[in-house]
C-alpha cells in the first residue's frame, strides 16, 4: 500500500495545454500513473499528451472519464479557482505544486478541502509519489523505489536528495509527500503522520523538516505518541541566521523555538532518530528501520 | 515584507485602528523646514523608522520636551544606524500618557490554519521575557467569533471594558489582515490612555509579497525593495532569486530552499562558510537565470570559490548545464566554480560539461569538499 | 455613497484592476498649468466628473485630439452642469483603442443573499436598452466560485480567452467588494483593447456608509458629502436625519422611511406636494434633534407648512411633544405646522401639547388634509 | 398559533444593560414575553429588569435559563459578533433591530443563520409581534389584537401604523413581522411568505412594502401560486423619485422594475388585493380576508 496515492487514481490535470501541463503528461505517464483527462476552458474537444482529452470543467471530466485526483498547473492567481473546483466537484486528491501563492488564498483552498472531505497536497511543494505505482508531481523518478519508508518534506529538492540517498542504499519507500515550504499547507506534518501511521506497508518515517514554523512540533508529538511507528528526521538550516527568510515563507527563525538546536532537542526528547545533516538521512532512516524491526518482534 | 512603522499605522488607520497623528520626516527631505512648521505640542516621541526589530532597546526612541531640541534629535537618530541600516525616515509623534500597555498580534499560522490572535495583558519592550502570551486560534479570517476570543480572554483580563476593546480591535485586525494580504500584524505596545481609550503605539506590518498581484501597494513595496538593493543584486531579484547574505566565503548558488540550508549545513560541517543563501529555482533555468547570480557573486569580493548545486526535477538538469556553459564562456572572473548536479536528465550532464572541460560531481559530499579546500587554498 | 469616476478607479486600480492612467483636473485649481505640463500624448478624453448618471449621453465625455484644445474644453465642461451640478473636476485620460465593449457589475443583491455579478457581452451607454446581462449570484463574497460563472458565461460569451479575464476580473471585484464594504462596481464599458487586454474605462463604486467605522475613505467620503451641503442641511444630517428634496410645498418632518413616504404619497393623493422627504427617526427624538431640521425647513422658501408625522415605537411619544414644544417656543417662523403624533405613549401628548395650544390630529388623513389646505390657503 | 415566535418562547437580550436593552425588559414583559436572561459580557452575575440574571455568554445564559431565542442592542459594529454567538450558541430565534449596520455583516449573518438553522429577523427592523403572546422589538403594543391576518412589512412605523388600522377596525393579527429596511434580510418576505402560509392560524398576508428592490418578486411569486393564501399589499414610495435613496438602503429605484408602477402592475397581475395608500389598507385586507373566506366555503 502507500497514502493517497496508488495505481487506482484516475488523474485529471488543470491547465493541460501550458509547458508544465505537457511536460508532466509525458512523464507522469511514463511512470505509470493514470492521466485520463485534461481541464482547459476554452480547449474541450482537443487533447494532450496524443489522446488524454481536454474538458471544460472539472465536472465534465469527472463524469467522463471517472477521475478523482487531480493536479494542477495554472498560474498563482488561477489556483484559488482551480483547486477550489476540483475540490467541490468531488476530487479526492487535489495537489497543487505552485508557489508565489497568496497565503490567503491556501488558508481558502484548506478550507475547502477540509469541508469536502479531499486530500489537498500542497502549494509550494515537489507534489506526491508512491514509487513503482504513480506520481503526481515533478520529481525525478530514478530517485525513488518501492519500499517500506514514508517520507515527508517541507522542501521539494531536499525530498529528491533524501530519496534517492535512500534508493541508493537499498531503502525503499511507500510514498514520498512534498507537503511544501508554505506556513499554510494543504496537507500537514501531522496528518501526513497519520496517514503513514495507518498504512500497513510503512514500517518508518523519514522526515525532511527545516528551520522556522512549528510543524516539527507535530512530529514530536507524534513520536511520542505510544505505538508510533518509528521515525528518523533530518532538520535543515542549522547555519541560517535568526530573522531572515531562507526561501521558503515558513523557513524563518521567528523565535527561539524555531531555530535548529530547539527543534533537534525536542525531537529527540521524543524519540526521533536524529540525522545531523544529509549524510546522515541513511543511517537515521536505518536506524528507525532497526527500531521497527525490534518492536515487531517483540510484539 | 515588513513596513515601516508609519506605512503600517497608516494602512491600520485607514481601516479605523487608532494610531497616533504622527509626522513623518524622511531622510535627505528638507527636514528642518518641516519640523520648525509642523510640530507645535510638546513633548513628543521621535522613532527611528527601520525594518529591524530592537529598536527601543537601541535608543531609536527619543523623547524630546522643547521644539529647540527637535532638530537635534532628528539628526541624530537619521545619523545611526540600526541593525546595520540607518533609518528611512523618523516619526514624530506626541508623546502619550500611557497608563497601561498590552501586547495584541494576529498573524499566519500554520497550525491554526490561517491566522491566530494573541494577546497578553502586559506589552512593551520586554515581551519575549513574560509569559507567553494568549492564543485564538481563529483559522480561516471569516470564521473569527468575538465569543471565542472573549472565552479566551476571560481569565487573563479581568478589566472588562479593556477586554471588550480589545476584542474588538482583534476582530478589525483580523479583517485587514485578510482585506490587505498581511501575515502579521503586531501591536505593541497596544496603549490604554488616561481616558481609557485605546492606542496602536507602534504597529509591525508584514505584508505578504505573493499577493502583488492583487495588491498595488504590495507591488509597490516589492519594487522598492529591489529599488534599495545594489546594481547586481537587483539584477538577480528581477530573476526571482532569494538571497540572503552570510557572512562566509563559498558563494552558494543552488536550487531549492531546503537543499540550500542541506549545502549550507554541509559546507559548515566541513569546516567552511557560505557566503550566502541563494536559490535560483523560482526564476529561469537559462543563461539569462543565472548570469545575474554569478555576477553578484563574482562581484562580490568576499566570495572566493562558487558552488553550484541544484537537484532538480521540473527543472531539466541539461537546461542547467547549457546554461552553465554558457555563463562561463561569457564570465572574466578567476573565481574557481565546482559543480553538482542531479536529477532530471542527469545523464545527459557529462556530456555537456565535457565540452567546456568541467567536472559534475556526483555526491554532494565531493562537491562542499572540493569548494571547501579550494575556499581554504585561495585564503 | 457613490465615488466620483476617478476616486472608483484609484480603488480598483489599488487592487490590481487595470484602469487607464489618468489625470485629474479639480474645479477651482490652477489648471491651465497643470494641463500644460502633464498631458503630452493626444488624442484624449476629458470626462466631467459627476454623481449622476447619462454623463456619456449629456456630451460630459469629450475627446480632444490636439493640446491647444485642452484648456478650453477643459473650461467647458467644468462649466456645464450635469443633473442640476457642475463636475468637481474633469479626468483626462488617453484616448483607448477599443477593440470591443462588455459590460461587468457586482452588486449587494437581496435575492442572491449578498452579491451578484453581472455580465454582458455588450456594454456602453445602452446598456440598458439591450438584453438583460447575465446574471450569477454570489451570495456571501467568500462563496465566489471561477467554475459557477464559467457556467453562467459559457453560452453568452463564445471569445473564451477573453472569458477568462472578465472571470478573473469579476473574482476580484467580489473581492474588492467586500474588502472596501462596496454595494455596487459597475465597469462599463469595460473595454478590451486592440492587443486582447482588458481595461476598465469607465467605474461606478458605490459605498455602503454604515461601515464608516471601519473604513477611513468612507468616513471621509460622509465628512464631504456634508461639507458639500448647505449650513442648515448640514446640521440636519448632523443629527443622522435622511433628507431628499422634492418639488412641493410642503415641509415632512417624519420618522421612519416608509411612513415617510406613506405621507408623501398621501399628500399627492390629497391634491399637495411634499417639499421633502425628511426622516428623523434616526436621529435623537430631542429639541436637539428636531431644532435643525425645522431650521431648513423655516429657511426654505419653497415650503409654506409643515407637518410632523411621527409613529413611534421606540420613540417614546411624550419625549417629541416636550421637543416640539421647546421648539416651537424658540421658534421665529410662522409658517403653519400641523402635527400627528402616534405610538408609545401617545396617551400623555396632549397634555403637552395643551402647553403650547397645539393640535395632535389623531389619524394621518386629518393631518395630511389640514396641511394641504393650509398650503393652499399660504399659495 | 404564529409564526416564529408565541408564548413558548424563552427570551435573552444581547446587550441588556444599555438604555434600548432596559426599556425593552420593562415593555415587553408587561406584554407577556418571557424574558428569561441578559447577555452582558463583564457584567455577569448582575440583574435586569429587578430578577433577570445577567450572564457572560450566550452559551451560558441558555444552559442556566433555558433561553431559546435572542434579542441583540448593542452597537452596529456589536452586532456581527453578537448574532453569530447567539445563532451558533443554538438559539431557534434572532432578532436584530440595529440599522447603520453594513450589509457585509448582514450577509455574514445570514450565512450563519442558514448554516445553522436559525430565524433571523432584521436589520434596520422592529422586529416581531405575535399579538396577545409575545413581542421582540418596540412596536407600541396597543396597535396590535390578535387574530388571522399575517403582517409583513419592510418598514418599521408604516407597520405600526398599518397595524393599528387593521386593530380598530377590528381585524387582528397572527403575527406582524419587520423584514428590515436593508437590502439583505435576515428573513425574506419569501420566507415570511412561507411561514404564514404553513401557520393553520393565518387566514389572509397584509404586505407592506415599498419602492426599490426585488422583494415584491417574491410576493408576486407567492400570490400565483395555486393554493396560495390571500395577499393584500400597500407600496409605498408613489411620489418618489428615481436614483434617490429614501431613507432605507433598499428604498431607491435604480430600474423600472423597481418603481412603484411596475411593481404595482406585477402584484395585481398575481392577485394580490392592492393598497392605494394607507388609507385603503384596511379594505383591502377585507378583501383579502374575503376570498379566503370563499375559497374555504368552496373547499
Amino acid at each position: 500500500m502507500s497514502i493517497l496515492l496508488d495505481r487506482t487514481n484516475r488523474v485529471l490535470i488543470q491547465g493541460a495545454t501550458g509547458q508544465m501541463g505537457t511536460f508532466f503528461v509525458e512523464d507522469a505517464r511514463k511512470y505509470g500513473t493514470k492521466i485520463v483527462a485534461g481541464v482547459s476552458p476554452g480547449r474541450e474537444g482537443t487533447t494532450v499528451g496524443g489522446d488524454v482529452p481536454v474538458f471544460a470543467s472539472v465536472r465534465t471530466a469527472r463524469e467522463e472519464t471517472g477521475a478523482d485526483s487531480a493536479i494542477v498547473f495554472v498560474p498563482p492567481a488561477a489556483v484559488l479557482g482551480a483547486t477550489i473546483e476540483a475540490i467541490e466537484a468531488g476530487c479526492r486528491l487535489v495537489v497543487a505544486t505552485a508557489d508565489e501563492l497568496p497565503v490567503l488564498d491556501t488558508i481558502e483552498i484548506r478550507a475547502a478541502a477540509r469541508a469536502n472531505g479531499t486530500a489537498f497536497v500542497g502549494p509550494n511543494s515537489p507534489g506526491i509519489i508512491s514509487p513503482g505505482k504513480a506520481k503526481l508531481g515533478f520529481m525525478p523518478s530514478f530517485c525513488y523505489k518501492e519500499g517500506n519508508v514514508g517520507v515527508i518534506s517541507r522542501s521539494g529538492s531536499l525530498s529528491y536528495e533524501g530519496s534517492k540517498r535512500l534508493t541508493v542504499a537499498g531503502i525503499g519507500q511507500s510514498t514520498v509527500i512534498g507537503i511544501g515550504g508554505d506556513p499554510v499547507k494543504g496537507t500537514t506534518a501531522a496528518e501526513a503522520l497519520e496517514l503513514f501511521h495507518n498504512d500497513p506497508e510503512t514500517s518508518a518515517v523519514l522526515y525532511l523538516g527545516e528551520i522556522g514554523g512549528s510543524e516539527e512540533v507535530f512530529v514530536a508529538e507524534y513520536a511520542s505518541r505510544a505505538g508510533a511507528k518509528p521515525v528518523a528526521a533530518l532538520i535543515v538550516g542549522q547555519t541560517a541566521p535568526p530573522g531572515k527568510k531562507m526561501g521558503h515563507a515558513a523557513a524563518l527563525i521567528g523565535s527561539k523555538a524555531e531555530g535548529h538546536q530547539a527543534k533537534i532537542a525536542m525531537l529527540r526528547e521524543a524519540g526521533v532518530h536524529i540525522a545531523n545533516g544529509v549524510g546522515e538521512v541513511v543511517s537515521a532512516t536505518r536506524a528507525a528501520l532497526a527500531s521497527h524491526a525490534k518492536a515487531t518482534a517483540a510484539a | 515584507m515588513m513596513m515601516l512603522e508609519h506605512e503600517g499605522k497608516q494602512l491600520l488607520a485607514s481601516a479605523g485602528v487608532p494610531v497616533p497623528r504622527g509626522k513623518v520626516i524622511h531622510a535627505g527631505s528638507r527636514w528642518v523646514e518641516d519640523i520648525a512648521s509642523g510640530v507645535t505640542a510638546f513633548p513628543v516621541a521621535v522613532k527611528a523608522q527601520v525594518r529591524s526589530g530592537g529598536r527601543g532597546k537601541q535608543g531609536g526612541v527619543r523623547q524630546v520636551k522643547v521644539a529647540d531640541e527637535l532638530p537635534r534629535v532628528v539628526k541624530a537618530l537619521l545619523d545611526t544606524a540600526f541593525g546595520g541600516d540607518k533609518p528611512d525616515a523618523v516619526l514624530i509623534e506626541p508623546w502619550l500618557g500611557i497608563e497601561r500597555e498590552s501586547y495584541l498580534s494576529v498573524a499566519v499560522d500554520g497550525r491554526a490554519e490561517g491566522y491566530v490572535v494573541m494577546y497578553s495583558p502586559r506589552g512593551g519592550v520586554d515581551i519575549e521575557e513574560g509569559p507567553p502570551p494568549a492564543r485564538y486560534a481563529v483559522g480561516a479570517p471569516w470564521n473569527f467569533r468575538v465569543h471565542e476570543m472573549r472565552r479566551v480572554l476571560q481569565d487573563i483580563e479581568p478589566d472588562y471594558q479593556w477586554r471588550e476593546k480589545v476584542i474588538a480591535l482583534a476582530q478589525r485586525l483580523v479583517r485587514i489582515a485578510a482585506m490587505h494580504d498581511c501575515s502579521t500584524i503586531e501591536i505593541n505596545p497596544l496603549a490604554k490612555l488616561s481616558d481609557g481609550a485605546l492606542m496602536a503605539a507602534d504597529a509591525k506590518v508584514v505584508r505578504d509579497e505573493w499577493a502583488h498581484f492583487r495588491n498595488a501597494e504590495i507591488h509597490g513595496m516589492r519594487e522598492a525593495e529591489k529599488q534599495r538593493a545594489d546594481t547586481l543584486l537587483r539584477d538577480s531579484l528581477d530573476m526571482q532569486h532569494m538571497y540572503v547574505r552570510l557572512d562566509g566565503d563559498i558563494g552558494l548558488i543552488s536550487g531549492g530552499a531546503g537543499m540550500t540550508m542541506a549545502a549550507m549545513d554541509m559546507i559548515a560541517e566541513h569546516g567552511g562558510r557560505p557566503a550566502c543563501f541563494l536559490d535560483c529555482s523560482p526564476g529561469p533555468t537559462s543563461t539569462r537565470g543565472y548570469r545575474p547570480a554569478f555576477a553578484m557573486l563574482d562581484g562580490d569580493p568576499q566570495v572566493k570559490v562558487i558552488l553550484v548545486s541544484v537537484f532538480g526535477g521540473g527543472t531539466q538538469m541539461q537546461r542547467v548545464a547549457n546554461a552553465m556553459k554558457e555563463v562561463m564562456a561569457e564570465r572574466k572572473s578567476k573565481k574557481p566554480v565546482v559543480f553538482r548536479l542531479d536529477g532530471t536528465n542527469v545523464d545527459q550532464v557529462p556530456g555537456i560539461f565535457e565540452q567546456f572541460g568541467a567536472h559534475n560531481h556526483a555526491r554532494l559530499e565531493e562537491a562542499v569538499s572540493a569548494a571547501v579546500r579550494l575556499a581554504g587554498r585561495a585564503a
